[in-house]
């Protein structure tokens, strides 16, 4: 399934990518998500962020399901 | 006219209170409150140029829906407007504007402080400084 | 940019926020608060035709400038404005608007908030609810 | 001594005066001219009020001295 994974603010300077799709297998979690773009973007591994799916907080365990969207949300600085 | 209203709302023009007044304003409401964040001209102990504003629009819309409705259950809020600025900013605009409008105003103040304060924990907006001797996405050091 | 200012000013035209905002704001402030107190449809369980407001300016100016004197010692409020109406205003008109500008947002909540709560309680102004079946000054009754 | 006198909402309604002027006697108190205003204006006997003196609160054993204006400040409504 194919899975659009979005990146903002310093992890689109750091990685040159505001977007891309990865290609994951039925069952994945957000951790197998994260795994394949530490692959791709090495410079990733000294970065702190959160993990969205649709538009909601999610953690590495959770399911990507039927998720269409998954973004790394570095440390919001909004307001 | 007493229906439960609240919207965030991004823009790349300077914001205007006035307005934002008349749209959340309710006839069976004593107070309005409006914050305005406001680009300062130092920061981190540094002199600010410019400021860039980057969003991330429909999660941010979920999350200050999810913060609404912290407001509505806590302190009964029923008419909010956000808006908030993208792009670069100057010294002296403003950032961002929350307006609440409530019948009595204890509610207001404490559903107006909430709301920036939470605004701050959760809604996907980024704020890159720029100073005279570089530029930093605020957050990002641990 | 960054001097003390403190004003309270009385008008019988409505009241624009963001003229005040620009009036009050620094360069050194990352917080702007506005307080509108705005004339409901109803209070006191009766519907609101309209408001008159009556004011002692010269003891009005005294005493306000005691409560930002207050504020500055309790919250480091350096720049504030107020405007009050007087005269009759209708429903959804704002009665009196406080504009505070400080460098971070906890002062400005704080001191808004204090204003606003002292002002009811010690500045000579006094306001006549009309409603359809007569008319009180507000408090007269013991 | 003249002293002004200045009478605001429900207290100017019920008197019918704004402003008028007392002759008071050297030592008076704010006292001794709410005596004089109470003679001449029953209406303030059921009245709830405070005073103000040259802009400034004030209490019934106040001095009046060199003040110029005294205020009866009914319960205050603004905001």
């Amino acid at each position: 399934m194919k899975l659009v994974v979005l990146l903002f603010a310093g992890l689109r300077e750091a990685t040159g990518e505001s977007r891309l799709e990865l290609e994951l297998c039925d069952g994945a979690t957000v951790a197998d998500a994260q795994a394949e773009l530490l692959r791709r973007f090495p410079a990733l591994r000294e970065r702190r962020y959160a993990f969205a799916l649709d538009h909601h907080y999610a953690t590495g365990s959770t399911a990507v399901g039927s998720a269409r969207e998954l973004a790394l949300i570095p440390p919001v600085s909004g307001g | 006219m007493l229906a439960a209203r609240f919207e965030l709302r991004f823009s790349t023009a300077p914001i205007a209170l006035d307005p934002l007044v008349a749209e959340v304003r309710s006839d069976g409401d004593g107070a309005v409150l409006s914050f305005l964040g406001v680009v300062r001209d130092h920061a981190r102990g540094k002199r600010v140029l410019h400021l860039d504003y980057e969003a991330y629009p429909p999660m941010a819309e979920v999350q200050m829906n999810l913060l609404f409705e912290e407001a509505r259950e806590r302190f009964g809020l029923e008419r909010a407007l956000v808006v908030h600025r993208t792009g670069r900013l100057l010294i002296g605009e403003a950032s961002v504007a929350i307006v609440v409008a409530t019948p009595h105003r204890a509610a207001a103040f404490d559903a107006c402080r909430h709301l920036i304060d939470r605004l701050k924990e959760t809604v996907p907006i980024w704020k890159k400084e720029t100073y005279e001797d570089g530029s930093a996405w605020i957050g990002e050091r641990s």
